[in-house]
């Protein structure tokens, strides 16, 4: 078929952050369905409860220090999280690097509390229908800290080799918006898990 | 162009000649539920029928109906287009409206047969793999009666079934009778019907239970109150002595065999309850769940070669010497 | 590339799957010279370690995750568990501790069913099918441990007693390998 | 000197070249190469959409055959083909794959061909996760075979209720395997849903705002959103299953407070929106069909979308609606009824639509449109059939029988497979640059209709009669033998009339008459192009005036210029208006999605033998996404 002209795109950037990116829709593709599974694995959990006339199932609630202790943390690491994007935004590599660094810091000490958090449950995953879904619901938020860590290692190592260019960036800020949402869903699945058996 | 109408509609007929027939059709009602639940379908289908053939027709219609050809495809007639648009929106509205009427008339429906009476009896059917346990309650413990897939209940009088299962997911289904209800681990549900006639309808399980599935038969035998009465007088009693040299032999069999792990005959020593309760299993009208017809052949091919008529059913294959065989028939057999 | 995929999980379907998910419902009955051997074992708890027996048994009912599972069904309606309990031993001894009386082998443990030991466990032949008595021997040997974890029983729906066979750890090398004689 | 200098010293744009070196370079900068690694390493949305469509079919091939076998077992009374053993793992076979190995992976399989060409884009969004996807789909497909011919076929139903599927009452690995080839499939279509939606809001060709996207990729659009929606609930469902199974947790176990119902929830909550899965791309390949043979756009083009956005969110309300018999609350029960019953409006819309538009149309009669009229006719009866069980009376007696086999039948063949079949014939053209022989799709029609309607109408009167599903036998005196007998045989000559689509296909592929750009003269983007389309599809991307663009500029296509022809760009542009915001770049090949398949693939076989194999499958795992997504140093490849 015969073509004619009639716009030029040659002026356009190569890359652009939030919403201009498709990268980022991408991601909240994903933070899409795994919003789902959270919110279907807490209905679970809220089902189970009202199926079983008593909750917790023979064992006292959680100890609730390691999962408040694991909210802090994630409440406090917005704000280099949220420093890592403004400096991937403004392209300043020395910031980038360094909100980096404290990001994957902050991300081995949520998984190392996620480790002391299965152990102060109170219950084992075997031993009843309320041990199973806690368990799950909380290595299900386990497995979302891992990807993310390793996704930010990754980018950590990216930022010292000679690939940093426009898009990287913007991908260092798609991270952190993934770190939102983790840290956003910790917060309601924390009122879950510690909070709901104490009702 | 031609469209190929007939055969759906041949079909069609068919079916209505051949769905109210035949040994377990829900289209042959035998009791109030039952029937009320026939008729509701029928209305359904009836509307159902006229909307396709409405659909069809206009199909039809369109299609041999003569246009004028269009050079451009995007050259639209404004004032057809708004035709198109009254129409489509009137038969929206229309199926709006049939979809409320329908809505309503399942609810009426719904309401009328979850509706409870005091029952007249009450049956506790407890589904296994793949035989239905059956048991009359009653508040005097030697009144209580068991016996397996066949339940027994007294003509027009409301017969209260409650539902349990022990190991999976079962639905119980008698379609002359009343729709299915689930028999689930962990829950009990309860069913109320009526039979409005002496007879002997033919129930199975309707929810996929496993390898004998598909042999998972029951029957509910509905009899005059008084006939209900005096059957239940008898199942109540301890299983009939053997009364001679054979029969004897059989219960001698019976308790030194494999049959006594699994089964119970009361008044005997066999208090087994993993397999169904034999202690009138002669009386019966069928064996293995309503797969055979009850008769000494049968029981004796069961006996030797279960897991040839219903492939993994939990009755072993036992080693029976050929001289042990017809005792042990006679005996189960003279259980009446 | 996908060929490739296909015959390495093929193999390792084969090496690791076929047999255990065999689901025969008329089982060979065990050959009955091995019966009558078995039979013939030591019935009493003597001086030293029990004498083991092997027969060609084990590999058809130890390796086929179906005939644990039975034997898992049969323990509880045959009501083994009045006497042992949930295998943790109650007037019958525990069946998952080190301790084998009579020998841990699969034919030793189907000739105690078969037989009857002393004090209290009785003799259930003819009154429990041979591939019963050997698929309760093979569940017998699931929670001692000895059976390979794909194969033994896992959890089943009840109160928890404890974990499923499947997890169950494996007994020390000593116990499962008494490395005794085989007369013949 | 680093990336970003080289790429201005070789940045070379499409605004002056002429026609023949355009397309040289284009070529060579989207081609995929000829060796093994090159065709393994491939991102191009036409060749791994082909190899998902072939795919697709060799299982619906499969569960055909399975499907044959099943119904030589129900042909006589008591017949002894097939045991119970073998039979229950035909009917999960079948059910499995037919439902997440052919009818949404062939779904997403046209959409991944077609969706990109359709909004007028050079590729589809993360193209490597596309190629990925396919083979985890593939590694999913052959591990549920291969465990089936090895006699570990899972045979606990497509549905795998609980208890039955458990630990106690499913022993061995064959549910373990049902569990995780879920997880496979639902990776796939997860990932593909997720591609598909930013294509869509992403890549869409400039001027194409919302009102002027085609309707096959709005159906596409909402599709992927129901998948985004309800897939993770079978993947929560398979894996508290498989955690039931394998490590002792007590999910659906009743005696430590577990929930049998727990799984039926999960399981619909995902179940129904799946039909609509299937059935929405259908409706999108049917208004395709009918604007091109009808010769004019599909009326109703906006109450369309609507219906189809209206559907989309109904189909959550529904799940229920297969639980009328669990013993569920009166009045819950009946709000199901009511939201079910809701559904036909929309349905209804697009039916009355379609009939406008062939109304005021002047049909020609293709084979394309033959499958589309053919779907009307039992379609409808399906969904008609479809409110009849909606209402928990009636459900309570059909329920579980022979009546809802038919039911879904109608709606799943009829209104899912025969478009599909038509858009087969509609698109192959485009596809192979070919055409498929009209004749033998007349015949292939015929026989598809008649065999469809004499093996499945029986079926609603033997459930009616009495007949549930899912057995492997029925006695003699029930009296089902004659219309069994009946319905083997339809089930032959639908059989036959598949052997004859793939004899037409193999047949037009290799010497059927050269079909030329646009063959039907179609209205949408993707007859712009060659046929087949060349690697990069558009030589300069369209710019769109109309929701029909070769309709309205008949003459010669506007197109916008200035992208680079030296490394793979597109145009990304504002989700609603589609105005160009960047110059987009995208993937080069690569083999690492392969690489990252086999060891998730791997993981997750390990898996059902011991849970650890989560932990150490996940360290191939990390080392090859990282592969994937590390730069090598070349402009072209910045991702």
């Amino acid at each position: 078929m015969r073509h004619h002209p009639v716009a030029d795109v040659s002026h356009l950037p190569t890359s652009g952050f939030g919403s201009v990116s498709p990268i980022w829709w991408g991601t909240l593709g994903f933070v899409a369905l795994e919003g789902t599974g959270f919110a279907l694995a807490a209905g679970a959990y809220l089902y189970l409860r009202q199926t079983n006339g008593q909750w917790p199932i023979g064992a006292p609630p959680p100890n609730h220090w390691p999962g408040t202790i694991m909210l802090i943390i994630l409440l406090v690491s917005l704000w280099p999280n949220a420093l890592a994007d403004r400096a991937a935004r403004d392209e300043r590599l020395d910031r980038v690097r360094l909100w980096l660094i404290v990001m994957s810091l902050l991300g081995f000490v949520a998984v190392a509390v996620r480790g002391w958090e299965f152990a102060h449950l109170n219950v084992r995953w075997d031993s009843n229908a309320y041990g199973s879904i806690v368990w799950f619901i909380l290595a299900l938020h386990a497995v979302h800290l891992i990807t993310d860590l390793g996704d930010t290692l990754v980018l950590t190592a990216l930022m010292f080799t000679r690939h940093v260019t426009g898009k990287r960036y913007s991908d260092v800020s798609d991270n952190a918006f993934y770190w939102y949402f983790v840290v956003a869903s910790w917060v309601a699945l924390y009122a879950l898990i510690y909070g709901v058996p104490r009702l | 162009m031609r469209f190929p109408l007939a055969s759906p509609a041949a079909v069609l007929v068919f079916c209505l000649l051949g769905g109210c027939s035949g040994v377990q059709s829900a289209l042959n009602p035998q009791g109030p539920q039952a029937a009320h639940l026939a008729r509701l379908f029928w209305i359904f289908t009836g509307v159902c029928t006229a909307v396709w053939l409405a659909v069809m027709l206009v199909l039809l219609v369109g299609l041999v109906r003569r246009t004028p050809a269009r050079t451009d495809p995007l050259r639209l007639d404004a004032r057809s287009e708004r035709r198109s648009l009254m129409v489509v929106a009137g038969a929206v509205v229309g199926t709006l409206l049939t979809v409320v009427a329908l809505t309503a008339l399942s609810y009426l429906s719904q309401r009328q047969l979850f509706a409870r009476e005091r029952p007249a009896v009450t049956i506790k059917v407890t589904g296994q793999q793949w035989w239905w346990d059956v048991r009359y309650e009653s508040d005097a413990p030697d009144k209580i009666v068991t016996t397996a897939n066949e339940i027994y209940v007294p003509v027009g009088a409301p017969v209260s079934v409650k539902l349990a299962a022990t190991d999976v997911i079962h639905s119980f289904w008698v379609p002359s009778l009343f729709g299915k209800q689930d028999l689930i681990p962990g829950q009990d549900n309860e069913i109320q019907f009526t039979a409005s006639r002496p007879g002997v309808y033919r129930g199975q399980c309707a929810e996929f239970c496993g390898w004998q599935h598909a042999h998972m038969g029951l029957l509910v035998v509905a009899l005059p109150a008084n006939e209900f009465q005096a059957w239940l007088a008898a199942q109540a009693a301890p299983a009939a002595e053997p009364d001679d040299a054979e029969r004897k032999r059989g219960a001698e069999l019976f308790a030194a065999k494999a049959c006594i792990m699994c089964h119970t005959i009361r008044g005997t020593s066999a208090g087994s309850r993993v397999g169904p309760d034999l202690t009138h299993f002669g009386s019966r009208k069928t064996i293995a769940s309503a797969t055979l017809p009850m008769s000494r052949g049968n029981i004796a091919a069961w006996i030797v070669d279960p897991q040839g008529i219903k492939p993994g059913v939990n009755m072993p294959n036992v080693s029976i010497a050929s001289n042990e065989l017809d005792p042990l028939v006679s005996y189960l057999a003279g259980l009446r | 590339m996908t060929r490739a995929v296909v015959i390495v999980i093929a193999l390792a379907a084969v090496a690791a799957g076929c047999e255990r998910e065999d689901r025969p419902l008329r089982s060979e009955p065990v050959l009955n010279d091995n019966r009558d051997a078995i039979a013939l074992a030591t019935n009493a708890p003597g001086p030293g370690a029990p004498v083991e027996y092997k027969s060609g048994a084990r590999a058809q009912y130890e390796k086929t995750a179906f005939h644990v599972s039975q034997g898992k069904k049969l323990f509880t309606w045959y009501n083994c568990s009045g006497c042992h309990a949930n295998g943790g031993g109650g007037s019958g001894p525990a069946l998952m501790d080190d301790v084998w009386i009579y020998g841990s082998a699969i034919e030793n443990i189907a000739a105690s069913i078969r037989e009857g030991r002393p004090n209290g466990m009785p003799a259930f032949r003819g009154k429990v099918p041979e591939d019963q008595i050997w698929q309760i021997a093979a569940y017998v040997r699931a929670l001692g441990g000895f059976v390979a974890s794909d194969v033994a029983s896992s959890r089943h729906d009840q109160l928890y007693a404890h974990e499923g066979e499947s997890r169950l750890p494996s007994p020390p090398a000593a116990s499962s390998q008494p490395g005794l004689a085989q007369p013949k | 000197m680093t990336s970003a200098e080289t790429a201005a010293q070789t940045d070379l744009r499409d605004t002056h070249l002429d026609d023949a070196e355009l397309h040289a370079r284009l070529t060579r900068t989207w081609r995929t190469g000829a060796s093994l690694i090159e065709r393994l390493s491939s991102v191009d949305h036409k060749v791994v959409g082909r190899r998902y469509i072939i795919t697709a079919f060799v299982f619906l091939c499969l569960g055909g055959l399975s499907a044959i076998a099943m119904r030589m077992q129900l042909a006589r009374p008591e017949a002894k083909l097939l045991g119970p053993d073998l039979y229950n793992q035909l009917f999960t076979m079948h059910g499995t794959t037919m439902m997440f190995l052919f009818a949404v992976p062939v779904m997403e399989a046209f959409g991944v061909y077609l969706v990109p060409l359709m909004v007028g884009t050079r590729n589809i969004a993360f193209p490597r996760l596309n190629a990925f996807s396919y083979w985890v789909y593939l590694f999913g497909g052959i591990f549920l075979w291969a465990s089936f011919m090895l006699k570990i076929g899972p045979d606990a139903g497509w549905f795998a209720y609980v208890p039955l599927s458990g630990p106690e009452y499913s022993p061995g690995k064959r549910v373990d395997v049902w569990a995780q080839m879920i997880t496979f499939t639902e990776v796939s279509a997860l990932a593909v849903a997720v591609e598909i939606i930013v294509t869509v809001f992403k890549q869409r060709a400039p001027g194409m705002t919302l009102d002027r996207i085609p309707l096959f990729v709005w159906s596409m659009l909402v599709t992927s959103f129901l998948v985004l929606f309800a897939m993770p609930a079978v993947m929560v469902a398979s894996t508290m299953l498989i955690l039931d199974r394998l490590v002792g947790t007590h999910f659906f176990n009743t005696a430590e407070g577990g929930d049998s119902l727990l799984w039926q929830h999960l399981f619909w909550f995902f179940g129904h929106p799946e039909v609509y899965i299937i059935f929405i791309p259908a409706t999108g390949m049917v208004s395709s069909i009918i604007a091109a043979f009808a010769r004019r756009p599909v009326f109703g083009h906006l109450p369309l979308i609507l219906a189809l956005i209206a559907v989309g969110f109904l189909s959550f309300g529904l799940w229920v609606h297969h639980m009328f018999v669990t013993g569920l609350p009166q009045l819950g029960a009946s709000f199901f009824t009511a939201s079910s019953m809701l559904i036909a409006v929309p349905n209804g819309i697009q039916i009355f639509c379609w009939l406008a538009t062939l109304w005021d149309g002047r049909p020609v009669y293709k084979t394309p449109l033959l499958f589309v009229l053919g779907f009307i006719a039992i379609f409808v009866i399906g969904g008609l059939s479809g409110v009849m069980v909606a209402s928990v009376p009636i459900d309570a007696q059909v329920h579980d029988t022979y009546f809802v086999v038919a039911h879904f039948h109608y709606v799943l063949i009829g209104g899912a497979v025969f478009p599909l079949v038509g858009a087969v014939y509609f698109w192959f053209p485009k596809i192979t640059g070919r055409l498929m022989s009209e004749r033998l799709g007349r015949w292939n029609f015929w026989l598809a209709f008649i065999g469809f309607n004499v093996a499945f109408f029986p079926m609603h009167i033997l459930g009616l009669q009495g007949m549930p599903r899912r057995v492997y036998t029925y006695l003699p005196e029930m009296g089902w033998g004659p219309l069994n007998l009946l319905s083997t045989a339809g089930a032959i000559v639908l059989f036959a009339s598949f052997v004859l689509l793939l004899i037409n296909a193999v047949r037009g592929a290799a010497r059927g008459a050269p079909a030329g750009d646009n063959p039907w003269d179609a209205g949408t983007l993707e007859w712009a192009t060659t046929s087949p389309p060349a690697p990069y599809n558009f030589p300069r991307i369209p710019f769109v005036t109309h929701r029909e663009p070769l309709w309205d500029n008949r003459e010669s296509l506007p197109v916008v210029t200035g992208l680079s022809v030296d490394v793979r760009e597109h145009v990304a542009g504002t989700v609603t208006e589609s105005f160009p915001q960047l110059r987009e770049s995208s993937p080069e090949p690569s083999i690492w999605p392969l690489l990252a398949a086999i060891s998730v693939a791997a993981a997750f076989l390990a898996s059902i033998f011991t849970p650890w194999a989560v932990v150490w499958g996940s360290i191939p795992v990390a080392i090859t996404l990282t592969g994937w997504f590390w730069p090598k140093g070349t402009p072209e490849d910045e991702e």
